[in-house]
């Protein structure tokens, strides 16, 4: 098992470097270096006082050692200075990535309370009545844009109908700490949420049925059958376990999904997290700020494959031995 | 054994003819009702699109007009105006036909690209096909959105041929999977390796005898993709990193929205893009499940 | 000089382990097989699942490479030539496949299934390439009209007969026979294997036998090898296979099989159990200490066995 | 004989529905099974031989599959059963062995777990005592080193050793009845040997009844007491072991005997027999149902409703053609297969 795992993140090293080069090189493509941004804040700066400061920040040197540098500064946690907030890009993170985690978990598991005993149900009975709405729901979701669903959300229940704030994280006005100040935040949370976990659901909806139907016709539940095992239980130990698979193999590309999702839905929803913070930095070409969320993201999603492995891994005793 | 010579054959179950995958993928298409409705329906909307989008005056609805801004539909504008006092209904017709081209361009390059590796991965198998699922697995771990927009504000001379290249470049990794491993699984079937006795050489076997067997998989797969790419370039575009401002898209309509007050005050501007983008990803939808049910159901035949 | 001469063939697979996936082993499908088969006979290759008698067939036709060892055919190495010369020799041997349903193309009409070998080797006009399909199609015994049809319109044991017509047209020498028969009824068994003695007489072709059935191998074979784990534990003719076993493997497969006649229950039962009483107290005089069988001894001008 | 009945199914029809119509897969079958005895049920696929013994434990999907007749467990009639009420029978009463040994255990459960399982809901014995109920069973199927394989999973284990698992489950609760689903087809030869050799052991102990469905003509003659022989869905005859070997009377049983190469003996011709079993949907419901396949029996030989008939104490035969069925000239096999 542990050397299973270590395998998987030794396989894992070749794509963070390349991950790593990638990210460089874009670094290095954004029209624009370091430099620029300050100039921008300070345009009486003179060719002298230019050319020191090249010099000292290593845009002199050359690329290969600039990787270096910069791969040991991430290493060490500094992903730069951002020239727009004139802070450290690791500051900046810190008080927006919580808001992002937040929403993502949020709609992780809401999509899953959700899913899960949609696609058990309409697994389980298929062709039923309830199936079908449950196909129908997931054929919906699977085809309708996440953005256009978001907007509609906004629109009808945060304008029209008014039950939910229509942007933020949270009520300012309420102070940091105190019970309203915890609800204001659940309640800023659920229109956009509800809205990633509503077109969420699919994937795990027909992989789960697609699954269960599969499952259910296997020599191995006849065999339970045989033995005298109750339906429910012909379920919960035999048929859903194995059901289970696809869907923990799934969650790394869940992930995926979730950062896409989250600069669609904080765009919308003005919801203070890091694909909000993403755009506005891509629009004011904050480089070092877009270099460290491409980074940080494709590093997100490395974790989310490992982690769909380590649990498989767990579930599966097939996969255990090997 | 003689009295089997000559004699009429005992058929088993099925004696339909001929199994061209098309045929009855377009039988079984017609047979369900929501998905000849959505056929019948997506037709209409691409008529009129490419129709009037030929008759409308391009220059007349990218025209600035100052003294109708936000005029709502009226029936001078059927749908009113935006900001500048342009025609939406105008706009409506030509982001839809580029939207619905372009998703239907990125869709075929990455079929196509798909296609060759997912064969030639598949098929041969070995260090290349190592190779090209290493390249794959990379590619599907990055954060796509994210990279196609630092990709789209960055790239100099930015036309709508980079935005498709740029997307196909990220998007033939799932296709080149499906098909790679849907070869892989017809590669151990004994009809590859008879050929393979009987001296068919290997591009043969691949084009003449592979391929025909995954068509309906490849249609189905095809049809979900376009409705997928339409929505991606549609969202790109409301985001500000689809399509240049030179050419209208239906999302760069519904992005008016992200300002509150036309939101709320002024749907025309923008409600009649995102349903028009809705229902064409549905109709395709509906289309692509009926074709994957019928194409599921062939292969349960055999 | 033998028809066909397989030499100390070697088909391996490494088998990877540890942290990094290095080369620890190597699976021995193939183990340093040696036969010979004489024009027009039978030769069977029988064994239990695994045993790489599958492998040898195909390695033979060319579906898997060899990693050492020769296959002389008429006395040309096989192994030894390129692709493009191995494509002269292709229409020399043939196959038989085992399963009838995935080895026709289900996308391709009988005709277009039959007559892919002639486009590849024969250019020939669409009449008489017709004509030609419909000769084979009518000498398997399916009405000349089939081959406008499909392969899921035919029964398991027509396919099968499609799959030996597509065999036949380019008059092959040596046709492999891999399981031909497993995946048919009883009743539609006995059809395939009488019709493929027919065509064997009129066309004068050698086969190689594979298959698990002892029952079928003794039916069809006039010379039997016997494989364990990649090697031949014993060959000889059908009659002292099944008459004079010596090798303690053998012994046990062929009093594995079921005695059809019920009043012979007993004596099977017993005879079993001393066979394995038997197994159990000479193993070391039959297999090495890792388990394997030894180099083929020849006892007599037919018959080899595995002993030291 | 004063042996028990067990298990007596009269009459029975098990039809499958196809495109809203319903499809008699197995049509009015009669048998009776006693306890401590084997009988096999023989036929080539499609015969309606899995049918018969899927549906005597209800493990039919439900919503497709008409059942009638009656199918008497110690005189109780298990077709009106619920599934909650079945469930009190399959396991403790009738055990069942699938065909493939791999796919019919759960991947991801233990062996000693799926063996245990049948004990939860039919014994209250302790977890202790249950595990040590698992490891004699393991013993007794004779799995070597029993503490070891229990907590090992199917994949670990081979072929030979996972038919034993499964035997191992039947047997479990020790049930007066088990149903053997082509227990050996899916084992190499040697492995068929052994299992068959363990099977005849634990039902001579257990003094078991056993319902043996094959096609392997074979594994009968070393297995069964007594011989159903099914085609098209009917029993066409009914014999014990040695006089359906001896004196086989159907035309279908004779063909079926002349038409497998045996090792014993060797025929330069097989008998064949013509055409093909009939689908489902094509089943020709009246009249004798194998009068197709020997074309060259004249029309009068046949019973308009063909009945089984008790022809001899014990062997029973449907339809009169046999009386004057005979092999076309060019279709003799050998004609003394298995009488010398």
């Amino acid at each position: 098992m542990l050397k299973f795992i270590l395998r998987r993140i030794v396989i894992m090293i070749p794509q963070l470097f390349l991950l790593s080069i990638l990210v460089f090189l874009l670094a290095k493509a954004m029209p624009g270096d370091a430099l620029t941004g300050r100039l921008a804040n300070n345009p009486k700066m003179d060719a002298q006082t230019l050319a020191e400061m090249k010099e000292k920040l290593g845009l002199n040197d050359p690329p290969y050692v600039q990787y270096v540098r910069w791969i040991k500064n991430l290493m060490q946690g500094d992903l730069g200075i951002s020239y727009i907030h004139q802070q450290p890009v690791t500051d900046l993170l810190s008080e927006r990535i919580g808001n992002t985690l937040l929403l993502s978990a949020c709609i992780l598991i809401l999509s899953y309370i959700i899913a899960i005993p949609l696609g058990i149900v309409s697994g389980r009975w298929t062709n039923s009545l309830a199936d079908k709405l449950i196909v129908g729901y997931s054929y919906l979701s699977f085809a309708t844009p996440l953005f256009i669903f978001a907007l509609l959300m906004l629109f009808v229940f945060g304008f029209i109908l008014g039950w939910f704030p229509t942007g933020g994280s949270v009520n300012i006005q309420v102070e940091k700490g105190t019970v309203d100040y915890y609800i204001s935040k659940i309640n800023h949370l659920i229109l956009p949420s509800l809205s990633g976990a509503l077109l969420s659901t699919v994937g795990t909806i027909q992989y789960l049925r697609n699954e269960i139907i599969d499952t259910k016709i296997k020599d191995f539940v006849k065999t339970a059958r045989a033995k005298g095992v109750p339906e429910s239980r012909i379920y919960s130990r035999h048929i859903l376990r194995n059901s289970f698979l696809p869907i923990a193999a799934f969650l790394g590309y869940e992930i995926t999904g979730l950062i896409g999702g989250s600069i669609f839905l904080e765009s919308i929803f003005s919801y203070p997290g890091i694909g909000q913070l993403f755009l506005q930095s891509i629009m004011q070409r904050d480089y070092s700020v877009i270099t460290a969320l491409v980074m940080i993201s494709g590093l997100a999603t490395l974790l989310g494959t490992l982690l769909s492995d380590i649990i498989l891994s767990a579930v599966d005793p097939r996969i255990r031995i090997e | 054994m003689k009295a089997e010579l000559g004699g009429p054959q005992q058929v088993e179950v099925q004696t339909e003819k001929s199994p061209s995958s098309f045929s009855i993928m377009w039988r079984e298409l017609v047979r369900d009702k929501l998905a000849l409705g959505s056929l019948i329906l997506l037709s209409i909307i691409l008529l009129i699109v490419y129709g009037s989008s030929l008759i409308l005056d391009k220059e007349e609805i990218v025209k600035v007009d100052l003294l109708s801004i936000y005029a709502p539909p009226s029936s001078e504008h059927w749908l009113g105006t935006d900001y500048g006092g342009r025609d939406i209904f105008g706009q409506l017709i030509i982001g839809a036909r580029n939207s619905f081209t372009i998703g239907l361009a990125i869709t075929l390059i990455t079929g196509f690209i798909g296609l060759t590796v997912g064969l030639i991965a598949g098929y041969f198998g070995g260090v290349v096909d190592n190779i090209i699922m290493r390249i794959i697995d990379f590619i599907l771990v990055l954060p796509f959105l994210m990279l196609v927009i630092v990709f789209v504000a960055i790239v100099p001379k930015y036309n709508v041929f980079t935005f498709i290249l740029i997307m196909s470049a990220f998007l033939w990794t799932g296709k080149a999977r499906l098909i790679r491993a849907k070869t892989l699984a017809e590669r151990e079937l004994d009809y590859v390796s008879a050929s393979k006795t009987l001296g068919t050489p290997d591009w043969k076997i691949i084009v003449r005898e592979i391929l025909p067997n995954l068509s309906s998989i490849i249609i189905v797969n095809l049809t979900l993709n376009l409705a997928g790419n339409i929505g991606i370039e549609s969202g790109l575009s409301y985001l500000g990193f689809g399509l240049p401002e030179s050419t209208p898209s239906l999302g760069t309509l519904v992005s008016y929205a992200m300002n509150p007050d036309v939101l709320q005050n002024k749907w025309w501007v923008w409600l009649p893009a995102s349903l028009l983008i809705l229902v064409m990803m549905l109709c395709i939808n509906f289309i692509g499940q009926a074709l994957k049910r019928a194409a599921d159901a062939r292969q349960r035949l055999g | 000089m033998a028809f066909l001469k397989v030499n100390h063939l070697k088909v391996y697979y490494p088998v990877r382990g540890g942290f990094f996936r290095r080369v620890i082993d190597y699976v021995r499908a193939v183990d340093d097989v040696s036969f010979e088969l004489e024009q027009g006979e039978t030769y069977g290759l029988v064994g239990e699942s695994g045993c790489g008698k599958t492998t040898t067939g195909r390695t033979i036709i060319g579906l898997i490479k060899a990693t050492a060892g020769e296959i002389l055919l008429e006395g040309k190495d096989l192994t030894k030539l390129s692709r493009r010369e191995f494509y002269h020799y292709r229409k020399d041997i043939q196959m038989i496949f085992q399963d009838p349903y995935s080895s026709l193309n289900p996308r391709k009409r009988v005709l277009d299934i039959i007559a892919e070998p002639l486009r590849n080797f024969e250019k020939l006009s669409p009449q008489e390439e017709k004509r030609k399909v419909q000769y084979f199609v009518e000498k398997v015994g399916l009405h000349p009209e089939s081959i406008y049809k499909y392969p899921h319109e035919f029964s398991g044991g027509q396919r099968q007969r499609i799959g030996i017509a597509r065999a036949l047209t380019l008059n092959p020498k040596l046709i492999i026979a891999d399981e031909p028969v497993s995946a048919l009824d009883v009743s539609v068994q006995a059809q395939v294997l009488n019709f493929m003695k027919e065509i064997q007489k009129e066309f004068q072709l050698t086969y190689l036998f594979i298959s698990h059935d002892l029952g079928i191998i003794r039916h069809m074979c006039d010379r039997i090898g016997i494989m364990y784990r990649g090697q031949f534990v014993e060959e000889g003719t059908s009659e002292e296979i099944f008459h004079d076993p010596q090798h303690i493997y053998t012994k046990r497969l062929i009093s594995a099989i079921p005695n059809p006649n019920p009043q012979h229950r007993q004596e099977q039962v017993k005879l079993r159990q001393e066979i394995d009483k038997e197994y159990h107290n000479s193993y070391h005089q039959y297999f090495d200490a890792e388990g394997r069988v030894y180099p083929l001894k020849r006892i007599s001008e037919t018959h080899s066995v595995a002993i030291p | 004989m004063s042996k028990q009945p067990i298990l007596q199914i009269e009459n029975l029809r098990v039809s499958f529905r196809i495109h809203d119509e319903y499809y008699a897969a197995v049509d009015g079958v009669s048998l009776t099974v006693n306890e401590n005895e084997v009988v096999a049920i023989v036929g080539e696929s499609g015969c309606g031989k899995s049918a018969l013994a899927l549906s005597i434990m209800g493990l039919h999907p439900l919503e497709r599959t008409k059942l009638e007749g009656t199918i008497a467990f110690k005189g109780k009639n298990l077709l009106p059963l619920s599934v909650p009420q079945l469930n009190q029978i399959r396991g403790k009463d009738i055990g069942m062995i699938f065909q493939d040994p791999l796919t019919a255990l759960n991947p991801l459960m233990s062996v000693g777990r799926q063996i245990e399982e049948s004990m939860d809901y039919h014994t209250k014995l302790s977890s202790s005592a249950k595990r040590q109920r698992t490891l004699e069973l393991l013993k007794r199927v004779g799995i070597p080193n029993p503490e070891k394989t229990y907590d090992r999973y199917p994949h670990e284990l081979s072929g030979g050793m996972r038919q034993r698992i499964v035997i191992a489950i039947a047997i479990a609760c020790e049930p007066s009845l088990i149903i053997a689903d082509e227990p050996t087809t899916a084992l190499d030869v040697t492995i068929q040997a052994q299992i068959m050799g363990l099977l005849k052991e634990l039902q001579q102990q257990m003094k078991t009844g056993i319902i043996l469905i094959t096609h392997d003509l074979g594994v009968v003659a070393e297995m069964a007491d007594r011989v159903a022989v099914m085609y098209a869905g009917e029993i066409v005859e009914l014999a014990d072991v040695n006089t359906l070997f001896s004196r086989p009377l159907h035309p279908y049983t004779r063909s079926l005997l002349h038409s497998i190469p045996s090792v014993q003996t060797r025929k330069e011709k097989l008998h064949v027999i013509q055409g093909i079993v009939p689908s489902l949907q094509k089943l020709p419901r009246t009249g004798c149902r194998f009068k197709s396949r020997i074309s060259w029996i004249d029309e009068s030989e046949h019973e308009k409703n063909p009945i089984l008939r008790e022809v001899a104490p014990g062997h029973w035969v449907r339809c009169t053609c046999y009386k004057n069925f005979y092999f076309p000239q060019d279709n003799i096999g050998d004609m003394n297969y298995g009488i010398s």
